[in-house]
C-alpha cells in the first residue's frame, strides 16, 4: 500500500482512575489508504472509540494519556498544537459519533449545525454556506432538503439525523472519515439506506474510512480491511475475506461463532464467550483474551504475544496456530 | 399559543384571588387595629368609632372582602387609611422604583454569576472554581441589610465615590440615576448572583459533557465557540427558570434593601403598610408584586418555548 | 415615628424664637444680609403618613407641617405661648371666656386671606368626631367656638382652662387650616398654611419639597430666609447620618446616640443636644396581681439603675429622673424617694409584699429599639432581686392593640414634646384619662389633677401638681427612668437653626452659608 | 399448539400528544399500536420484529398493563387483565414478568443490584425473612451467571451484558409463567447477546417459561422464537412459525426487512439482492389510510391505499395481512 | 429451581461477602469523603455547643456591663463586647442553639412538606399537579416576609411557630425543585421496570424517585438554611421571633449593624458563625450527594483504598 492517507503508530491511550492508569489503548498500529475502508471491530469497552477520539485530541487530557503518534498525511495529529488541530478537525479528518441521537445539539438548526465547519475550514458566507448545506442534505438523501434545513434536530427521525451526521462528516470533503458505531441505533432498513450511502460517497470522493462497529454483518458488508481489538489490543488484521475465511485468532473465530445465522433451523446453541473482558487497570501480563481463551495455554498468560503476519496483509497476535486449536 | 396564554392568564387570576384571600385574611388575623394605629396616641372612642365606620372595618370580613373585590375587579383599589390617597396611585408611584432595582439587581447578578459560573464549569476543579463555590457560599449567608451597610460605609462614606442612599429617577438625571441605582442593586444582585452561580455552573457542566459538545469540538471550533453557540444555548434553558425565580425573589425580596438605601419601592411601601395595618395598600402592593412574579413566569415559560425548540414546536 | 423620638403623643409645638438664633451653637449669624438663600435638605428617619395636621399622629408629618401651618399662639424659645395667627388675647373676668384677637394682613399660600373664621371652621373639625380628628379632648373644656367677626374669635370654656393656650399651640394637631382644602379633599396632597413655607410637591423619589412663602406674615423680619426646604425620609439610622456626612443631606432628625461621642469632634457637622421635656418610663399593670400591689412596685422601682438605663440606652444623652418633668423649666419637680439600685431594700419590699417567683413580661417594640435595650439592662438589674424579665418586643401595631386590651405585665415607651403639667399627668395618670392603660386609680391624683386644671393661680397650681406627682411617683404608677436630650445634627454650612425643647422642627429662620 | 396462556385480541394503545410539554392540550395523537391480535401458548416462544417504533415495545407493555390500552383485550391465563383490580394487577405482575429494553436505563443507578433484584421478592412478601431473601437474591445471580459477591455493587459497575442479566434475574425472581423478553439483546455486543441468548433458553427449558420475545433483529429472533409475528406501524403484517419463516415470508414489508439484514459473511453480504424501500416513512401520529405500508411499497396497488387488508391465514398458521395473498 | 439453595452454595469458589445494607454504605462513603467529615464535625462541634452552651460559656446571656461595652477581642471577651457590654462569645455559642433548631427544624419542616408536594405532583400530574402548583405559587408570589407574618398571626408569635412560618415560606421552592426532577425520573425505564414487578405507588416513590433527586434539593437545603437563619432575625424583630435577651445569631447581627464603626465584631462574629454553619452544611450535603450516587461512591471508595 502506497502513502496511506493516516499512519497510525503505536498509539496508547490510558486514563488516569482512582484505581490507578487504566491502560484502554496498547501499542495500536494501522494504516488507512486512500479510498479504502478499514473496520475496527472489537466488544464494548475494547477501545475502539477511545482510539479514534485520540486521534482528533477529543479526549479530556487530565485523566487521559495520549502517547504513539498518528501521521496524517505525513503529520502527527497527536502532537500537534490546539489550533492545528482545530484546522484538521472536520476539514481534513471528520468523525461520526456513536450516537446520532444526542451528538446533535438539539437547540440549534440542522442548518446552523451544517454551515458552521462551512463557515470555519471553508470561510464560505452565510448564503454560500446555507446553499451547500442544502445540497449536502440533499446528497445523503434527505427529501426536500430546502424546506428541512431550518428544522431542528428533534424534529428529524433517527435515520435522518444520522444522515446528517455524515453530510456533516463530508462537509468539507475530508481526506479521513471515521465513523464510530454510526448505525448500530439505527433498524435495519435504516442501516441499510446509510451503507449504502457511504459507499457511494467514498467511490465518488475517495474517501478513507475508519468504520467502528462491533456488528460484524455490516462489516462484512462494508470493510475492505478489518482489526479485530480487544482489550486495547489488537489481536488481528488482515483483508474481510481472510477474517472471515481463515479467522486466525482465537477471539476473532469466538466472536464469530456467536453470531446466530439467519435461516435454517434453530440449529445449535449459540457458541458465547464465557467470562468478562479485561479489567483496564489490572491488564493480565500475558494475552489479554488468554483468561477466557478456549485453547490458552500456560504461556499465553504469562508472555503477550507479538503480533506475526502469517500471509501477506494479515497480521496476527497469538502463540498458537490454528492448527493447534482442538474444536 | 394563544389559547395557552389566555389559560395561563386565567390560571394567574385565579393565583391572585388566592394571594387577596390570604393578605385579607391578615386584616383579622394579625393583631393590631388600623384605626388604632392611625389614631396613635390620641387616642378617643368616639373617633376610633366613627373612624371603624367609615373604613367600613366593622362590617362583616366577607362583607368587606367582596366590597373589595368588587372593586378592585372594577380597578379600584380603594384608599390607603394611612395616607388618605388612593392605593393605586401609591403603588404605581412606587412601581417603577422597584422594578428599577430588581432589573439592576439581576443584571449585576447576572454579570456576576454567568461569567464565574461558566468558567468555573469549564475549569471544574481549579482554584478558580474552588474560590468561587466557597465566595457564593459566604455571600448567601451574609444578610443583606449587613452587606448593604458595608457597602455605604466602604462607598460612600471612606471612598466618597457614591451616593449613600436615596433614588433618582432616570428621566431626570441618568448619571445620578446610575450612581444611586449601583450599591443597592450590587447588594441584593450579589446575593442572588451567588444562588444563580451555582445553578449556572452545574446547567454549564451538564451541557459540557453532552456528547453534542464533542461534536462541536470535532468540527474544528474553538473552545470560545464551543461554548457560546453550543454548551450556552442550552445551559440557558435551565438557567432561564432560577432566572425567572430569582427576579421573584428579587421583586419581594427587597424591602430590607429598599429600606436601608431609602429606596421608594413597593417594598418600603409594603412594610410600612403591615407596620400602620394600612390594609387596602398592603393588599394592593402584594398583589402587584403577586401579578408581576407570576407574569415573569409566565414569560420565562414562554421563553423556554423560545430557548428550546423541543418545546416551541406547534 | 423617628427612632429614638418615642412617637407617642402630641407632639411639638412650635416656637416663634424672634429673640433670635444667637442663643446656640450654630452661633455666629454675625452678617444679617447673608441670612438668605439656598435650599435645605432635611433627612428625617420616618415617612410621613399623610399631610392633614388635624388627622395625622406621625411624627414625621409634623416635621414637615410645622413648617407650612400656623396655630393660633405658639411656644417662644422658653415654650411659652406666644402669639402666632392670634396676636392678643383676654381671658374674662370668669375664666370662661377666651377672646382671640387675630394677626393682621395673614394671607393662606393660596392668596385668600385669613380670617377669624378659618379658627372657627378648624375648631369646630377638631371638636367633631365624624371627622377622625382625635384631638378634642384637648378642647375637653370647651363649649363653643365662634369668629365674631373676621378679626375675633370667641371660645367659651366650661371651666378656668389655664391650660388653653397650650392646648390650641404647643401641639401642631390644632393648626389653623383652610376650609377650602378639606372640602375638595386636597389636604393630604396639597396642604395649604399660612406658615412660612409653601407645600409644593411630595413624591416617593423626590420627598416633600416646600418654598419659601414670600407673603409670610414674618416677611418683613425676612423670614424665611431659606428658599426652600426639601423633607427626604431615610429609615437606616446609619444610613441617614451617612447622608449628613457625605454632604447628601445638611439635616438629620435624630443621631445615633452611639456615635455622638464620635461625631462631636467632627467640625463638618454641628451636632445639638438640648434637653427636652421628653421622658423614658415604664408602667406595671395594676389590673394584674401582684402588680396591683403598691410594695411591688416600690420594689422594683427600687432596684432599678436609673443611671446605667439611662447610659445603656443614650450613651450619655440623656439625665436620669425619678420624676416626669426635667429640669430647668418652671414646672421642674425635683422628687427621687427611691434609693438608686438598692437590691437589699428592694427585695426586703418584696418580701413585705409576700412576693416570690415575680415573673415580669415587658412589652417593648423594636420600632423604638432603646426600649429594648432598656429592658434587657432592666431584666439583668431586676435579676439581683430574683425577678425574672421575659421581654416581648413586638411591631407597634401590635403593641398598641396589647396596650390597649391591658394583656401585659408592664409596658415601656416614652413621651415627648410636652409643656404643660396637665399633658404630663392627666391622660397618664387620672383614673379617666385617655392614656391611664396601668390602671392607676387614686382618687387623691384624680382630685388634685382636677383641680390643678382649672386652677388660674400659676404657683397654686404647680404645688397642686407637685402634690399629685408625689402621689404617682410614691405609687409608682409610672416608674420614670430618664429624660433624655434632643439631639438634630446638620453641616456646617447650615446656620441659625436651633434645637427646641419641644423637639419642633422649624426652619423659619435658618440659612445656609455660602 | 399446546393450551393458550396469553390470548391478545385487537388491542390499540394511542397516545395523546399534548402541545408545548407545559401546559396540557391534546394536539395529535400517536397511534403506537392499532389493532393487534396475538396468541402465545404455555412455553412457546413467540417472536415479535419490526422496525424501530412500529409498537413493539409498546404492545409488550399494554399486555402486562403497564400502559392502559386505549382499546381491546388481553386475557392471560383465562382472566381479562383490563378488568383486574389493582390487587389482581399487582398478582398478575407476579406471574409475567418483563425483561426491559434498555439495560442502562432500567435498572435504578442508586439501587445496589441485590436491592434490585430483592425488590420484587419484598413487593409480593415472598421470603419474608432478611436472610431467606438474601440467600434467594444469590441463587438468582448465580442462575443468570453472576457472581452472588456482586450483590452490592451497583448498575454502573456492570458492563452492559451483566445488566442486562440482573434484569433477566429480577424478571425471574418471583419465577413467573411468562416473561415479556424486551430486545434484551439490542444493547449488547455479539459476543454478549449469545450469553444472554442462550441463558434465556437455558431458563426456559428448565423453567418452562413462556416468552414474548421483541427484537428487530431477525436472526436472533428466528433463533428463539417457535413463532415469528412482524409488526409495522402497530399493526401485525405476518405471523409465520419456524419452518414458514425459513421457507420465507410473504409480505413485502417482512420480505425487505429480511433482505435488510447484513449477514455475517462477505461473500453473501456482496451477492445478496436487496430489496431498498422507498417512499415516504409513515408517522404513527397520521397513519396512511388502507394499507399502512403502502406508501413503500414496491407492489402497491390503487386498492392497497384505499382498503385495508386483514390477516388471513396462508395455511398451518402462516397469516399476512396483504392484498397481494387473497 | 428451588429455594433451598444455601448460601454456602456459593459461585466459583468466591467466599460470600456480608451484605451491607443501602443506610450503611452511604454512612460508609460519608465518612470517607473528608470535606463531608469536616462538616460533619463542625456540626457536631455546633450541636455540642447548643446542647451544653452554658456551661462552657464564660458569661451569662445577659450579664450587662456598661463599663465593658463595645471592648474589642481580647483574652477575657474572644470576641469582645457588644453595646451592652455583653459577652459576644457566650452570646454566639448560647446563640447556636436557636439559630440550629431554627435553621435545621424549619429548612425540615420545609423538606418533609415541599418534597412530598412536588413529588406528589410531579409524580400524579394532571389536576393534583395543577392545584398543588397554584397553591405553591400563591404562597410562592407572596413576599416571604408577609408569608410569615401571616403563618405567626394564625399561629401565634414564638420561636416555634417562627419555625413553622419560615419553613412554610420556603416550602413552595422545595416543591417545585422536586417537581422539576420528579418529571423526567419518572419517565426513566427503572420506574416502569418497577411497576411491572408490582410496586405500588408509593414504593416507586420512595425507593426509586426519592434518592434519585436529592442533588438538586441538596443545594436548595443549604441555600434555605442560610436564609432560614436570616429569616428568624427578621422575625425577632416583629415581635415575632426570639425574644431579647436571649441571643440568635440573626439577631445579634442586626443588632450589630448600629455599631458597624464603633465595633464590628458584633456584626463579625455572629455572621462568621452563620457563614461556618452553612458551609459545614454544605460540605455534609455534598458529601451526602455524592454517597447517594453510587457512581461517585465508588471513586470516593477507591480513593479511601489508596
Ligand atoms: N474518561 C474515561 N475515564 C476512564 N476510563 C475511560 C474513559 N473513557 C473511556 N474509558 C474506558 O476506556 C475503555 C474503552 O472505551 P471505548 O469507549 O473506547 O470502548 P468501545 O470499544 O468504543 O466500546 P463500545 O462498543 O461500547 O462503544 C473502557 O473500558 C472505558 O471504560
Ligand atoms: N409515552 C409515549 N407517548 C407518546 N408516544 C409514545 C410513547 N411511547 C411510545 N410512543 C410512540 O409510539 C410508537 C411506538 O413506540 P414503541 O416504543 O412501542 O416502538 P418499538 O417498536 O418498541 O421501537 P424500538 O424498536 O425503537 O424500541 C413510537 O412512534 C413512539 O414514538
Ligand atoms: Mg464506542
Ligand atoms: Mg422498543
Amino acid at each position: 500500500m502506497s502513502d496511506p492517507v493516516l499512519s497510525v503508530n503505536e498509539l496508547t491511550v490510558s486514563f488516569g482512575t482512582r484505581r490507578g492508569r487504566a491502560k484502554v489503548v496498547n501499542n495500536f498500529s494501522y494504516d488507512v489508504g486512500e479510498a479504502e475502508t478499514l473496520a475496527i471491530v472489537g466488544e464494548s469497552g475494547s477501545g475502539k472509540s477511545v482510539s479514534s477520539l485520540a486521534l482528533l485530541q477529543l479526549l479530556p487530557t487530565p485523566p487521559a494519556r495520549v502517547e504513539g503518534r498518528a501521521l496524517f498525511r505525513g503529520a502527527d495529529l497527536i502532537s500537534m498544537t490546539k489550533s492545528e488541530i482545530r484546522g484538521v478537525r472536520g476539514n481534513r479528518v471528520a468523525m461520526i459519533f456513536q450516537d446520532p441521537m444526542t451528538s446533535l445539539n438539539p437547540v440549534r438548526t440542522i442548518g446552523f449545525q451544517l454551515m458552521e465547519p462551512l463557515k470555519i475550514h471553508m470561510g464560505m458566507s452565510d448564503t454560500a454556506a446555507r446553499a451547500r448545506a442544502i445540497e449536502l442534505l440533499d446528497t445523503v438523501g434527505i427529501p426536500s432538503p430546502g424546506g428541512r434545513v431550518d428544522d431542528y434536530p428533534h424534529q428529524f427521525s433517527g435515520g435522518m439525523r444520522q444522515r446528517v451526521m455524515i453530510a456533516m462528516g463530508i462537509s468539507c470533503s475530508p481526506d479521513l472519515l471515521i465513523a464510530d458505531e454510526a448505525t448500530t441505533a439505527l433498524d435495519v432498513t435504516t442501516q441499510a439506506q446509510i451503507l449504502d450511502e457511504i459507499r457511494r460517497l467514498q467511490e465518488e470522493m475517495g474517501l478513507a474510512v475508519i468504520w467502528i462497529t462491533h456488528d460484524l454483518g455490516v462489516v462484512a458488508g462494508i470493510a475492505d480491511r478489518v482489526v479485530v481489538l480487544y482489550g486495547g489490543s489488537m489481536m488481528e488484521e488482515s483483508v474481510i475475506d481472510q477474517i472471515f475465511d481463515e479467522r486466525r485468532h482465537p477471539y476473532t473465530r469466538a466472536l464469530l461463532e456467536s453470531v446466530p445465522v439467519s435461516g435454517g433451523d434453530r440449529p445449535h446453541r449459540l457458541k458465547a464467550i464465557q467470562g468478562l473482558p479485561p479489567d483496564p487497570t489490572r491488564l493480565p501480563p500475558g494475552c489479554p483474551f488468554a483468561p477466557r481463551c478456549r485453547h490458552a495455554v500456560e504461556r499465553c498468560s504469562n508472555d503477550a504475544p507479538r503480533l506475526r503476519a502469517p500471509a501477506e496483509g494479515h497480521r496476527v497476535a497469538c502463540h498458537l496456530d490454528p492448527a493447534d486449536f482442538h474444536d | 399559543m394563544t389559547a395557552y396564554v389566555l389559560r395561563r392568564l386565567f390560571q394567574m387570576a385565579l393565583a391572585l384571588l388566592g394571594v387577596s384571600i390570604i393578605v385579607f385574611s391578615l386584616i383579622h388575623l394579625v393583631p393590631g387595629d388600623p384605626v388604632r394605629v392611625a389614631l396613635g396616641t390620641r387616642f378617643d372612642p368616639d373617633v376610633h368609632a366613627a373612624l371603624t365606620k367609615r373604613a367600613g372595618l366593622d362590617r362583616p370580613i366577607l362583607v368587606q372582602y367582596f366590597s373589595w373585590l368588587g372593586d378592585a375587579v372594577r380597578g379600584d383599589l380603594g384608599v390607603s387609611f394611612r395616607s388618605g390617597q388612593p392605593v393605586a396611585d401609591l403603588l404605581f408611584e412606587r412601581l417603577p422604583a422597584t422594578i428599577t432595582l430588581a432589573v439592576a439587581a439581576l443584571f449585576v447578578a447576572l454579570l456576576v454569576s454567568v461569567p464565574l459560573g461558566i468558567l468555573s464549569a469549564v475549569r471544574s476543579g481549579s482554584k478558580l472554581d474552588y474560590g468561587a463555590t466557597a465566595a457564593s457560599q459566604v455571600a448567601v449567608s451574609v444578610p443583606d441589610f449587613w452587606a448593604g451597610i458595608m457597602y455605604i460605609l466602604l462607598f460612600s462614606l471612606s471612598l466618597r465615590w457614591l451616593p449613600p442612599s436615596g433614588y433618582v429617577s432616570f428621566s431626570d438625571d441618568p448619571v445620578e440615576w446610575l450612581k444611586h441605582l449601583t450599591l443597592p442593586a450590587l447588594t441584593i444582585g450579589l446575593i442572588s448572583g451567588s444562588i444563580l452561580f451555582r445553578f449556572i455552573r452545574s446547567a454549564v457542566l451538564e451541557a459540557l459533557h453532552q456528547p453534542y459538545t464533542r461534536t462541536a469540538r470535532a468540527k474544528g471550533l474553538t473552545e470560545r465557540q464551543v461554548i457560546w453557540s453550543h454548551v450556552m444555548p442550552n445551559a440557558w434553558i435551565p438557567i432561564v427558570t432560577v432566572v425567572g425565580l430569582q427576579l421573584g425573589f428579587l421583586l419581594s425580596g427587597v424591602i430590607v434593601v429598599e429600606v436601608i438605601f431609602a429606596w421608594p419601592g413597593l417594598g418600603r411601601l409594603a412594610l410600612l403598610s403591615v407596620q400602620d395595618r394600612d390594609f387596602t395598600v398592603l393588599q394592593g402592593a402584594v398583589l402587584l408584586i403577586a401579578f408581576v412574579f407570576l407574569s415573569v413566569n409566565l414569560i420565562v415559560d414562554l421563553l423556554y418555548g423560545y430557548l428550546d425548540p423541543r418545546v416551541r414546536q406547534k | 415615628s423617628g427612632d429614638d423620638g418615642i412617637d407617642v403623643s402630641d407632639a411639638p409645638a412650635d416656637d416663634t424664637g424672634d429673640d433670635d438664633t444667637s442663643d446656640d451653637a450654630t452661633g455666629d449669624d454675625d452678617s444679617g444680609d447673608s441670612r438668605s438663600g439656598g435650599v435645605l435638605l432635611a433627612a428625617q428617619g420616618a415617612e410621613p403618613d399623610r399631610l392633614d395636621p388635624h388627622l395625622t399622629s406621625a411624627f414625621a408629618s409634623f416635621q414637615v407641617l410645622e413648617n407650612v401651618y400656623d396655630t393660633l399662639v405658639q411656644p417662644g424659645a422658653d415654650l411659652s405661648m406666644e402669639g402666632a395667627l392670634a396676636e392678643s388675647w383676654e381671658v374674662s373676668a370668669d375664666n370662661l371666656t377666651w377672646t382671640f384677637t387675630m394677626r393682621d394682613g395673614v394671607t393662606w399660600h393660596n392668596g385668600r386671606a385669613f380670617t377669624a373664621a378659618d379658627v372657627e371652621y378648624s375648631y369646630n373639625r377638631i371638636l367633631d368626631p365624624e371627622a377622625g380628628a382625635a384631638n378634642a379632648w384637648r378642647f375637653g373644656s370647651v363649649e363653643s367656638v365662634s369668629a365674631v367677626d373676621d378679626t375675633t374669635l370667641e371660645i367659651k370654656v366650661s371651666r378656668p382652662t389655664p391650660n388653653l393656650l397650650v392646648s390650641i399651640g404647643a401641639f401642631k394637631g390644632m393648626a389653623i387650616v383652610p376650609r377650602e382644602i378639606v372640602e375638595d379633599g386636597t389636604i393630604d396632597t396639597q396642604p395649604v398654611g399660612t406658615g412660612p413655607f409653601k407645600f409644593v410637591s411630595s413624591s416617593p423619589d423626590q420627598g416633600i419639597v416646600l418654598e419659601r412663602n414670600d407673603d409670610y406674615w414674618r416677611a418683613d423680619e425676612g423670614l424665611p430666609y431659606l428658599d426652600g426646604v426639601t423633607f427626604t425620609q431615610i429609615p437606616d439610622q446609619t444610613v441617614k447620618l451617612t447622608n449628613l456626612q457625605t454632604g447628601e443631606v445638611d439635616w438629620v432628625d435624630t443621631v445615633p446616640p452611639q456615635q455622638l461621642a464620635g461625631l462631636e469632634g467632627d467640625d463638618s457637622l454641628v451636632v445639638m443636644r438640648v434637653p427636652g421635656g421628653d421622658y423614658h418610663y415604664f408602667a406595671l399593670n395594676q389590673n394584674r396581681p401582684p402588680f396591683d400591689n403598691v410594695l411591688v412596685r416600690q420594689a422594683i422601682a427600687t432596684a432599678i439603675n436609673r443611671g446605667e438605663i439611662a447610659e445603656a440606652a443614650q450613651f450619655g444623652a440623656a439625665t436620669a429622673n425619678q420624676a416626669a418633668i426635667p429640669a430647668g423649666t418652671f414646672w421642674t419637680y425635683d422628687y427621687s424617694p427611691f434609693p438608686a439600685a438598692d437590691t437589699d431594700a428592694a427585695a426586703a419590699l418584696l418580701d413585705e409584699a409576700g412576693v416570690t417567683d415575680l415573673t415580669i413580661e415587658f412589652l417593648v417594640s423594636s420600632e423604638f429599639p432603646e426600649t429594648v435595650t432598656q429592658a434587657e439592662v432592666i431584666a439583668a438589674q431586676l435579676d439581683a432581686i430574683g425577678v425574672a424579665v421575659e421581654i416581648r418586643d413586638v411591631d407597634f401595631g401590635t403593641w398598641l392593640d396589647v396596650q390597649g386590651s391591658g394583656e401585659f405585665d408592664a409596658f415601656m415607651l416614652s413621651w415627648i414634646g410636652n409643656i404643660d403639667p396637665d399633658d404630663f399627668y392627666y391622660a397618664q395618670h387620672h383614673s379617666d384619662g385617655g392614656f391611664n392603660f396601668q390602671g392607676y386609680n387614686n382618687p387623691d391624683v384624680d382630685e388634685l389633677l382636677d383641680a390643678a386644671r382649672v386652677e388660674t393661680d400659676e404657683s397654686a397650681r404647680k404645688a397642686l401638681y407637685e402634690e399629685a406627682a408625689t402621689a404617682i411617683i410614691d405609687d409608682a404608677s409610672y416608674i420614670y427612668l430618664y429624660n433624655p436630650e434632643n439631639i438634630n445634627a446638620w453641616g456646617a454650612n447650615v446656620q441659625g437653626y436651633v434645637v427646641r425643647g419641644d423637639n419642633a422642627v422649624r426652619f423659619e429662620e435658618t440659612w445656609l452659608d455660602g | 399448539m399446546t393450551e393458550t396462556l396469553l390470548d391478545v385480541r385487537d388491542l390499540r394503545v394511542h397516545f395523546p400528544i399534548y402541545s408545548t410539554g407545559i401546559r396540557r392540550k391534546e394536539v395529535a395523537r400517536v397511534q403506537a399500536v392499532d389493532g393487534v391480535s396475538l396468541s402465545i401458548g404455555a412455553g412457546e416462544t413467540v417472536g415479535l420484529v419490526g422496525e424501530s417504533g412500529c409498537g413493539k415495545t409498546t404492545t409488550g407493555l399494554a399486555i402486562l398493563r403497564l400502559v392502559e390500552p386505549t382499546d381491546g383485550s388481553v386475557s392471560f391465563d383465562g382472566d381479562e387483565v383490563g378488568n383486574l383490580s389493582k390487587g389482581e394487577l399487582r398478582k398478575l405482575r407476579k406471574r409475567a414478568a418483563m425483561i426491559f429494553q434498555d439495560p442502562f436505563a432500567s435498572l435504578d443507578p442508586r439501587m445496589s443490584i441485590g436491592d434490585s433484584i430483592s425488590e420484587p421478592l419484598l413487593i409480593h412478601k415472598l421470603f419474608p425473612d432478611r436472610n431467606d431473601r438474601i440467600d434467594r437474591t444469590c441463587q438468582l445471580l448465580e442462575k443468570v451467571g453472576l457472581s452472588p459477591n456482586y450483590r452490592d455493587r451497583f448498575p454502573h459497575e456492570f458492563s452492559g451484558g451483566q445488566r442486562q442479566r440482573v434484569g433477566i434475574a429480577r424478571a425471574l425472581a418471583t419465577e413467573p409463567d411468562f416473561v415479556v423478553c424486551d430486545e434484551p439483546i439490542a444493547a449488547l455486543d455479539v459476543s454478549i447477546q449469545a450469553q444472554v441468548m442462550n441463558l434465556l433458553e437455558d431458563l426456559q427449558d428448565e423453567l418452562g417459561l413462556t416468552y414474548l420475545f421483541i427484537a428487530h433483529d431477525l436472526s436472533a429472533v428466528q433463533h428463539l422464537s417457535d413463532r415469528v409475528a412482524v409488526m409495522y406501524l402497530g399493526r401485525i403484517a405476518e405471523v409465520a412459525d419456524r419452518s414458514q419463516f425459513s421457507a420465507g415470508l410473504k409480505h413485502p414489508y417482512a420480505e425487505s426487512l429480511l433482505s435488510a439484514v447484513p449477514i455475517p459473511d462477505p461473500h453473501l453480504e456482496r451477492t445478496r439482492e436487496r430489496i431498498l424501500l422507498e417512499g415516504d416513512v409513515a408517522s404513527p401520529l397520521d397513519p396512511p389510510p388502507g394499507c399502512r405500508f403502502h406508501t413503500r411499497c414496491p407492489y402497491a396497488t390503487e386498492r392497497c391505499s384505499n382498503e385495508e387488508p386483514s390477516l388471513r391465514d396462508l395455511g398451518g398458521g402462516h397469516q399476512v395481512a396483504c392484498h397481494l395473498y387473497d | 429451581m428451588t429455594a433451598t439453595s444455601s448460601r454456602d452454595d456459593h459461585y466459583a469458589g468466591e467466599p460470600i461477602a456480608e451484605h451491607r445494607s443501602r443506610l450503611r454504605a452511604t454512612v460508609d462513603t460519608i465518612l470517607l469523603n473528608r470535606l463531608a467529615v469536616t462538616g460533619l464535625i463542625i456540626l457536631l462541634l455546633l450541636v455540642i455547643a447548643a446542647a451544653i452552651g452554658p456551661l462552657v460559656a464564660p458569661y451569662g446571656i445577659n450579664e450587662i456591663s456598661i463599663p465593658d461595652r463595645l471592648q474589642g477581642p481580647s483574652a477575657s471577651h474572644w470576641f469582645g463586647t457588644d453595646d451592652l457590654g455583653r459577652d459576644l462569645f457566650s452570646r454566639v455559642i448560647i446563640g447556636s442553639r436557636v439559630s440550629l433548631m431554627v435553621g435545621f427544624i424549619a429548612v425540615g419542616i420545609a423538606l418533609l412538606i415541599g418534597v412530598p408536594i412536588g413529588l406528589a405532583s410531579g409524580f400524579y400530574g394532571g389536576a393534583v399537579d395543577s392545584w398543588l402548583m397554584r397553591l405553591m405559587d400563591i404562597l410562592f408570589a407572596l413576599p416571604a416576609i408577609l408569608l410569615a407574618i401571616a403563618v405567626l398571626a394564625v399561629l401565634g408569635p414564638g420561636i416555634g411557630n417562627a419555625m413553622i412560618a419560615i419553613g412554610i415560606v420556603y416550602t413552595p421552592i422545595f416543591a417545585r425543585i422536586t417537581r422539576g426532577s420528579v418529571l423526567t425520573i419518572k419517565e426513566s425505564v427503572f420506574v416502569s421496570a418497577a411497576r411491572s414487578l408490582g410496586a405500588t405507588d408509593i414504593r416507586i416513590l420512595r425507593t426509586h424517585i426519592l434518592p434519585n433527586v436529592v442533588a438538586p434539593i441538596t443545594v436548595q437545603t443549604s441555600l434555605s438554611l442560610a436564609f432560614a437563619i436570616l429569616a428568624e432575625a427578621a422575625l425577632s424583630f416583629l415581635g415575632l421571633g426570639v425574644q431579647p435577651p436571649d441571643p440568635a445569631w440573626g439577631r445579634m447581627l442586626a443588632e450589630g449593624r448600629g455599631f458597624f464603626e464603633q465595633a464590628p465584631w458584633m456584626a463579625i462574629f455572629p455572621g462568621l458563625a452563620i457563614v461556618i454553619t452553612v458551609m459545614a452544611f454544605n460540605f455534609v450535603g455534598d458529601g451526602l450527594r455524592d454517597a447517594l450516587d453510587p457512581q461517585q461512591r465508588s471513586v470516593i471508595e477507591s480513593r479511601g483504598q489508596g
